[in-house]
């Protein structure tokens, strides 16, 4: 494979990925809006297109060609950089997610990730995606961060201050959510944890290696990063209306809401692939044969229904839990996530060390 | 192909510009990036080395620079918030109390 | 040739980002170039083999560290940098002894500059693996003793920024 | 118990102080404590004389323990017949110190009397270490107590007097240490014999560079200390400051360290250097001699004017040491002996004075004669003693310095002789203006007359000065051997010689025959020639 | 068990960390208000165990362990303890202190444990990275007790100053030992050695890169060192930090990480063999005459006790440094002993100045001290004891500590430095003076009349054992310094050590002497 192969390929990768995430962050906000009007007896958007199904297009439209308001009093370089920020550094986590097996077009080998990194020879895992994954998502507190600092208005700021203080609490706990799975893969590579959890659902991490554990406080962890109830401190509408974007409009704010759409994205994506075997069929022990195609397309297929489930799973919790008070906030990951998450290196490690 | 003099020299004129933003800065938590820059220049060095030794140890320097440097600021920080209660002021010649 | 304009363009991000931050009169301007001039040297990291502490730099400065930071600006409210005049002393006796130690760095590495040869890409590469090894073995006493150094950063950070009750 | 009797000698003082720490705070077992303690003191000294060997010339009693091996210093004492004397003096003074302080010491007494044990201690801990580190343990360890002494009980200006004194010697005494830790470098000993004979063997390297430089050292911190002609000043400041037993210490012991040093050190261990700095060491002197006397003539006040005429006095000891002659080393032995007393004695007059009056201005006073005759006629032979009036210590003093000066340099004999007759007025004068006249101030009429202890404590030193000055070979005759002993490594004029270089020191010579053959009589068929 | 993993050459800092732990966990089951003075005593257990195990390690064969990182022998034990016996006589004398000032034990205490596990730490490590990491965990441990009295701008005041200027000079530091690793290839310090001198790396035979880089890591390391212990030109720091710190608290810090640096400073010029040129003479030599001169001029003009004693340990700092420059075979030892009995003189002058603030720190200007000798004898004269050590009279510690240390420089003919270090002793006991005077020839300043100064059994403790510890360096000696010659001599030959790190020994020529170029020194 040449230099050239490899960018052309990239370059279509990029492109089929970018937009089928937009698309779906648009139908999952539209998902959102119905399911949570479901569950409060109301009907949702019904009124632009079959079922509202063009709602998304119209809300985008209306994003676009609203008048782009800048407050008087704010810090215009970084009020401008700020969304831009947290939409990019969003879109960057979700291209070291591999989302299935490795093809091969045309005598190529292609992995089914943005960024194999081209290695003077060839294409090649990045062999600590995991770790990317997380700077990428540290970082992102700084759109969020530098978004309510700049807007120059009280409830952003605080918005923004809780965000900080937030992330940073909960970044800790999801971080050492995550070691169990490392000591059990053994590896950094996303394409190598899900690869360890082959072969039968047992093998996946969540049921059959005990880290449900471990589960429980990345997701938890996870909905504190995205800013999602009942972690939706930092953009609590009754308290701080909206906070660290209140004094944004149309793209800018379209900008923070894909990107929060985006995270919520990534979140899942990782939720598969560390603790539910990734593209790995459910029925896998089973070896049910299959047409060729079917083959080709089954983890991809897989992996999005699992990661479906997930953002379902994010649209049900919004629906049925009530916020946290702030001090509870922190007490929970503090308090709570943060042994448990340490416990649960230990047993594993244990565990590990014992079967050894 | 890149000498390896040319990170080194990096790593010195990060560790300068630090140093002489220590010197002329006057707001405490910009004082304090620059320590934390001085100590990124460090790091560029340690990795530089390294590179040159083909040994593991030099990196391993890094992480302990680092987790001194993430100590540093969670206690460095604490402090000028103790600092701003008392005197609501970041500006260090204005934490004059104590005459130098 | 590739090492060479990668390194130049990260090189001259990381200077510029350093230079800003010595420019800037704003904290958080600072603060923004640093987080710039971490992730560049991060870039030089991965140029240099070293892949994990990239990552960690990543993580760990510019993800929690410079977090810190922005989040104490923010909290503090600090406003653009008065300029008052500083201490003489510190620029009498700090800019002479400064630029005198940077020719003196520049004497001692442009002297070994054969010596030091040159870096390829890829011709020394660390896997987290041989690191994590180093860091149990022959590392496990500092390793070890940063536990109580983190331990103290704790209480101190506790300490010092409770309220009075 | 001839090995221990210095070490007692020295610590018992100590002993006693630490003591007075733990007494309770009654002012009357104190007093009585800290007397019997030094009275203690005495009479363990009262053995050095008593068992003393005339044969040998050396030290005596020596005692010679290791007492830190690295640095390699000893805890060598001992004492020849110079130091025997001055141990004696102190032991002596110290109780008649603490007699007169009984009243006038007024609040933290304790402290007082613990003080003065420490600084008794000190004072006879440098009079007998032959190891220079010891010595210098005990020279700076005299400081401290005497600063605070003058500091704490002295009068208004104390603090500056305190601190004057301190700096002075402090700072001078730092060159000493700086010769000492070179000599120690340069022989790997402090013991001051060891050290004496490599410099007599020339066996120390580098040592012909750095002797002037050692010399200075040492010479510095003894000048500041006796106190020579321009590093005079803070004596009047601590003199008039200080409280009456301070200065009776003060003149009485302390200045007498810088001549012992002197002597002990500048003399005996740098013999080239000694004699190439004499002249202008004895111009000093000389000008200390006249310059003190005439201050003294001016002085409105009692205690400076004794405080001047400390300088001059001393100036008589500098001056005899340097001329290297036997007559004049003996008798700036012996008139430190001398000074020590009638000067303590007249410091402590002075403060009977000014515990009745709280003045010390001349003009205050007169006629007290008719008030207080016991006391008038008691300073008037302490007077006449300081004088040097025949008969009385003085005048075997001045008159060895003075032919030892003549039979050195004739001029500085003249020019010595003229400082007595200085001394001889301002004296007179002082006691005539106060004592003699009309009582011009009616409180002066009511002053009672020296009570009991007054007496106790004055009596004693009264009969001292008689009996040096009838007595003298008694201490000649110890004196002697150790001064030839010391002076022998430098050019000493010997007796041969002397007859032939000059018709003073010839007359020394006859007086020194007759002394060393206890023939006390003999003192008085010399022609008084030195008087007027 | 690996045999690398001897975990007897750790036992103090076991033993400190686990008190450490202790006492943060008990201190919250400890009711709210009541005085903490029950903790103190735990931690002063803490550190007597410290001292216990520190003592007993002098009865295992010396060694190194860890994969070479720390090296037990007797240069370690001595300053292991000295070290806990300071931190010991802190926490004694803060009984009081915290009671006044209202200040929980659980954190001060624990700090103070954790902070002496760094200090020891320093000592016995003979690797650059653990170094840096132990000098990290001693310094952050004290910039956060100097910000204790948080109600009090000038406590955070120093405490801010304290730590930029810290964390500024440990960035020089590890700049040090990333050059030292650039240029020899290993930050282990005896193989830095082997390396040095001969030219080659241990492990791969790989030449040096080049012995100026080896020159500029070392003058780095000292820049980071000096500030750590106060030497001029790096000193600016010290006045202000000691007098907005709490006063035990710079008790502890004037003396622990003081020797600790020290400690590390003979280490990396002495143990690993850098002397060979001496290239870093002049550096110290300057340094050394900068520190006293500046200290003691400085320690002239002020009016607070608490900056007084700042200038003065910076003095110190240069009498110290001045056994630096002399030759290794007389000048180490000298060193360890003034750090020992510095250490003792110091930590009394300053539990002295803790009790006499009294809450709030308010009795702290030389004038303040007015007729304390009446109004409080005995704290009085202990002060008195201290000062007259500080002077360095006769028959205290600080005496020798300065004999031994010009002794050593005469010795090395460094006749100038000498002269230097002894008009710098006398003009220093002018202001030490003062504070003497001032007790016992003042009056008691009118209007405060009789203040209750009754030495609590904390305090009292304190007191008695610094003085009594002063007295007795300065009566006896013979004993520390027999120590530090064995810990000097244990530093000295690291030839003989060499032999374990795979490299060709060469001894050291047994008596050094300073290069023929300072000569003009004389």
């Amino acid at each position: 494979m040449s230099l050239t192969t490899y960018i052309i390929f990239a370059i279509i990768k990029l492109a089929i990925v970018l937009f089928v995430l937009l698309t779906a962050v648009a139908y999952i906000v539209l998902l959102e809006r119905k399911v949570v009007a479901r569950m409060q007896n109301r009907w949702g958007p019904n009124r632009v297109g079959p079922f509202g199904l063009l709602q998304p297009l119209a809300d985008g439209a209306k994003f676009i060609f609203k008048e782009d308001i800048i407050p008087d009093s704010v810090y215009k370089p970084l009020y401008i950089a700020a969304p831009m920020i947290a939409l990019i550094l969003a879109l960057t986590s979700i291209s070291l997610i591999p989302f299935g097996e490795n093809w091969k077009i045309a005598g190529y080998h292609v992995p089914l990730e943005i960024t194999a990194f081209w290695n003077g020879n060839g294409i090649q895992d990045i062999n600590i995606g995991l770790l990317i994954i997380l700077g990428i998502t540290s970082i992102g507190v700084y759109g969020v961060a530098l978004s309510g600092w700049s807007s120059n208005s009280k409830y952003s700021l605080l918005g923004s201050l809780r965000a900080s203080a937030q992330l940073m609490s909960y970044e800790l706990s999801l971080g050492l959510s995550l070691v169990g799975v490392l000591l059990i893969s053994g590896s950094l590579s996303l394409r190598q944890i899900v690869d360890s959890q082959g072969g039968s659902i047992v093998n996946w991490n969540f049921f059959g290696r005990l880290q449900f554990i471990a589960f429980f406080i990345y997701i938890m962890a996870a909905y504190a990063e995205t800013n999602r109830i009942p972690f939706d401190l930092p953009e609590a509408e009754t308290e701080l209306v909206a906070g660290y974007h209140t004094e944004y409009s149309s793209m800018k704010f379209a900008m923070f809401f894909m990107a929060e759409y985006c995270n919520m994205v990534t979140v899942a994506c990782l939720a598969t692939i560390l603790f539910f075997g990734g593209w790995h069929s459910p029925f896998e022990a089973l070896h049910i044969a299959a047409p060729a195609l079917w083959i080709a397309i089954s983890p991809v297929f897989w992996f999005v229904v699992k990661v479906f489930f997930f953002i379902f799973l994010y649209i049900w919790i919004r629906g049925t839990l009530p916020r946290f008070r702030y001090d509870q906030l922190m007490a929970f990951g503090w308090k709570f996530l943060l042994p448990l998450s340490i416990a649960n290196i230990i047993v594993t490690s244990l565990v590990l060390a014992l079967r050894s | 192909m890149v000498p390896l003099s040319w990170y080194l020299t990096l790593g010195a004129i990060l560790f300068a510009i630090g140093v002489a933003a220590f010197l002329v800065k006057r707001n405490i938590i910009t004082i304090f990036m620059s320590i934390e820059l001085m100590l990124n220049a460090v790091n560029l060095t340690f990795v530089a080395f390294a590179n040159h030794w083909h040994q593991v140890s030099g990196q391993v320097f890094v992480f302990f620079v680092m987790v001194v440097a993430a100590a540093e600021a969670a206690v460095g920080l604490a402090i000028i918030i103790a600092v701003f209660r008392t005197r609501e002021t970041l500006n260090v010649d204005q934490v004059n109390l104590l005459k130098l | 040739m590739l090492h060479q304009v990668l390194f130049i363009i990260f090189g001259v991000v990381c200077v510029a980002g350093a230079l800003n931050l010595l420019l800037q009169r704003h904290p958080i301007n600072s603060a923004l170039s640093l987080i710039v001039v971490m992730g560049a040297l991060a870039l030089l990291f991965l140029l240099l083999g070293a892949e994990f502490v990239a990552a960690v730099q990543v993580i760990v400065y510019a993800g929690a560290v410079m977090v810190l930071f922005v989040f104490v600006i923010m909290l503090l409210n600090a406003g653009v940098e008065e300029h008052t005049r500083g201490s003489r002393v510190a620029i009498f006796l700090g800019i002479p002894g400064l630029i005198a130690f940077f020719i003196f760095m520049c004497w001692a590495i442009g002297s070994n500059g054969s010596a030091l040869g040159q870096a390829r890409i890829g011709s020394f590469y660390v896997p987290t693996q041989e690191l994590g090894i180093a860091l149990f073995r022959e590392f496990l006493l500092p390793f070890e003793v940063t536990s109580v150094l983190i331990l103290i950063a704790i209480m101190g950070a506790v300490v010092l920024a409770r309220r009075e009750r | 118990m001839n090995d221990w009797i210095l070490t007692l000698i020295t610590f018992v003082p100590t002993a006693g102080a630490l003591l007075l720490m733990f007494l309770p705070r009654n002012d009357r077992v104190l007093k009585w404590s800290a007397l019997i303690i030094s009275i203690i003191a005495f009479i363990f000294s009262l053995h050095l004389p008593a068992h003393w060997s005339s044969g040998a010339h050396g030290f005596q009693f020596a005692v010679d323990a290791q007492w830190i091996k690295s640095p390699n210093i000893h805890y060598h004492m001992a004492v020849d017949g110079i130091s025997v004397w001055l141990v004696l003096l102190t032991t002596f003074l110290t109780p008649f110190c603490v007699l007169i302080s009984w009243k006038s010491i007024h609040g933290a007494t304790k402290e007082f009397f613990v003080l003065m044990l420490v600084l008794e201690t000190a004072m006879i801990g440098v009079f007998v270490s032959l190891d220079l580190f010891l010595f210098y343990v005990f020279w700076e360890g005299a400081l401290i107590p005497m600063a605070l002494i003058i500091g704490m009980y002295g009068h208004e200006r104390r603090v500056y007097a305190a601190v004057k004194f301190f700096l002075y010697t402090m700072v001078a005494s730092v060159f000493m240490l700086a010769s000492i830790i070179w000599l120690y470098v340069h022989t790997g000993s402090f013991d001051y014999s060891i050290i004496q004979n490599a410099i007599q063997n020339h066996s120390i390297s580098g040592f012909g560079n750095a002797a002037e430089l050692l010399f200075f050292g040492f010479f510095i911190a003894f000048a500041v200390k006796v106190p020579l002609f321009p590093f005079h000043t803070w004596l009047p400041d601590a003199h008039v400051e200080a409280p009456t037993a301070g200065s009776v210490l003060l003149a009485g012991v302390l200045l007498k360290m810088g001549v012992y040093g002197l002597l002990r050190f500048n003399v005996t261990l740098f013999p080239d250097q000694a004699h190439e700095h004499a002249w202008w060491i004895n111009t000093l002197a000389i000008i200390g001699i006249i310059y003190g006397a005439l201050v003294a003539l001016v002085q409105p006040n009692m205690k400076k004017l004794v405080a001047y005429s400390s300088v001059s006095h001393l100036g008589f000891c500098v001056l005899g040491i340097f001329t290297f002659t036997q007559a004049g080393t003996d008798g700036a032995v012996y008139q430190m002996l001398n000074h020590g007393v009638s000067t303590g004695a007249l410091f402590m007059l002075l403060g009977m004075l000014y515990e009745r009056r709280h003045t010390y201005e001349i003009k205050e006073y007169g006629g007290l004669a008719s008030p207080m005759p016991v006391y008038s006629t008691l300073f008037l032979m302490i007077t006449l003693s300081s004088v040097g009036l025949p008969l009385f210590n003085g005048f075997v003093g001045e008159f060895l310095v003075l032919s030892g000066a003549f039979s050195a340099k004739a001029l500085y004999g003249i020019l010595g002789t003229t400082g007595v007759i200085w001394s001889a007025g301002y004296l007179l004068w002082l006691y005539q203006r106060t004592f003699f006249g009309q009582v011009t101030q009616p409180v002066n009429a009511s002053l009672h007359d020296a009570d009991g202890r007054e007496r106790v404590s004055l009596i004693p030193m009264v009969a001292m000065a008689l009996i040096m000055g009838v007595a003298s070979p008694l201490w000649i005759r110890m004196i002697d051997p150790a001064v030839e002993h010391s002076l022998r490594p430098s050019n000493v004029i010997s007796a041969e010689n002397a007859t032939h270089e000059g018709d003073g020191d010839s007359l020394a010579r006859a007086f020194l025959n007759s002394t060393r053959t206890a023939r006390p009589e003999a003192a008085a068929s010399v022609p008084d020639i030195t008087r007027k | 068990m690996n045999p690398q993993l001897n975990y007897a050459l750790l036992l103090p800092e076991i033993v400190l960390t686990v008190w450490g732990i202790l006492v943060m966990v008990i201190e919250p089951l400890l009711p709210q208000r009541s005085t903490q003075k029950g903790l103190g005593i735990f931690a002063f257990i803490g550190t007597l165990a410290a001292i216990a195990a520190s003592l007993w390690q002098t009865t295992i064969p010396a060694g190194t362990g860890w994969f070479d990182m720390i090296r037990v022998d007797e240069f370690s034990i001595f300053f292991h303890v000295l070290i806990c016996c300071i931190s010991a006589v802190v926490i004694l004398a803060s009984f009081e202190y915290l009671d006044s000032q209202q200040i929980r034990g659980g954190e001060y205490y624990g700090l103070i444990l954790f902070g002496t596990v760094g200090m020891v730490l320093m000592s016995s490590a003979v690797e650059l990275v653990l170094i840096f990491i132990a000098l990290e965990i001693s310094s952050i441990s004290t910039y956060v007790l100097a910000g204790f009295r948080r109600r009090v701008a000038t406590s955070a005041e120093s405490s801010i100053k304290y730590f930029l200027l810290g964390s500024f000079a440990t960035a020089f530091f590890l700049y040090g030992v990333a050059l030292m690793f650039g240029a020899t290839g290993s930050t282990s310090i005896y193989i830095i050695a082997s390396v040095l001198q001969s030219g080659q790396t241990a492990g791969t035979g790989a030449p040096l890169l080049s012995h100026g880089l080896a020159y500029v890591a070392v003058a780095l390391m000292f820049v980071g060192i000096g500030f750590k212990v106060a030497s001029a030109p790096f000193h600016i720091w010290t006045p202000d930090v000691y007098e907005g710190a709490p006063a035990p608290v710079v008790a502890l810090m004037s003396t622990g990480p003081k020797a600790a640096a020290f400690a590390v400073l003979l280490r990396i010029l002495f143990g690993a063999a850098l002397n060979t040129g001496s290239g870093w003479f002049w550096l110290v030599w300057i340094s050394a005459a900068l520190s006293m001169t500046l200290g003691n001029l400085g320690a002239l003009l002020q009016t607070n006790v608490k900056r007084m004693l700042a200038y003065s340990s910076i003095a110190h700092a240069g009498y110290l440094l001045v056994a630096f420059a002399a030759r290794r075979d007389i000048g180490i030892a000298a060193a360890i002993f003034y750090a020992a009995s510095y250490a003792a003189m110091n930590v009394g002058a300053f539990a002295v100045v803790s009790h006499f603030a009294r809450s709030g720190e308010r009795y702290v200007s030389i004038t303040d001290y007015s007729g304390l000798g009446k109004r409080s004898p005995v704290l009085a004269i202990t002060l008195t004891i201290f000062m007259l050590s500080l002077i360095g009279i006769p028959a205290t510690g600080g005496f020798f500590a300065k004999f031994y240390v010009f002794n050593a420089a005469l010795k090395s003919d460094l006749v100038w430095l000498t002269i230097i270090g002894l008009v710098n002793s006398a003009v220093a006991a002018y202001y030490y003076l003062r504070l003497v005077v001032v007790m016992y020839m003042y009056e008691p300043q009118t209007g405060e009349g009789k203040l209750e100064l009754r030495t609590a059994p904390g305090m009292a403790a304190a007191l008695v054992i610094t003085a009594a510890l002063t007295i007795w360096l300065g009566v006896a000696p013979g004993r520390v310094l027999d120590y530090a010659r064995r810990g000097a001599d244990h530093l000295r030959p690291a030839a003989q050590q060499q032999s374990s790190f795979r490299s060709p020994a060469s001894g050291y020529p047994q008596d050094v002497r300073i290069p023929q170029h300072q000569a003009g020194d004389r």
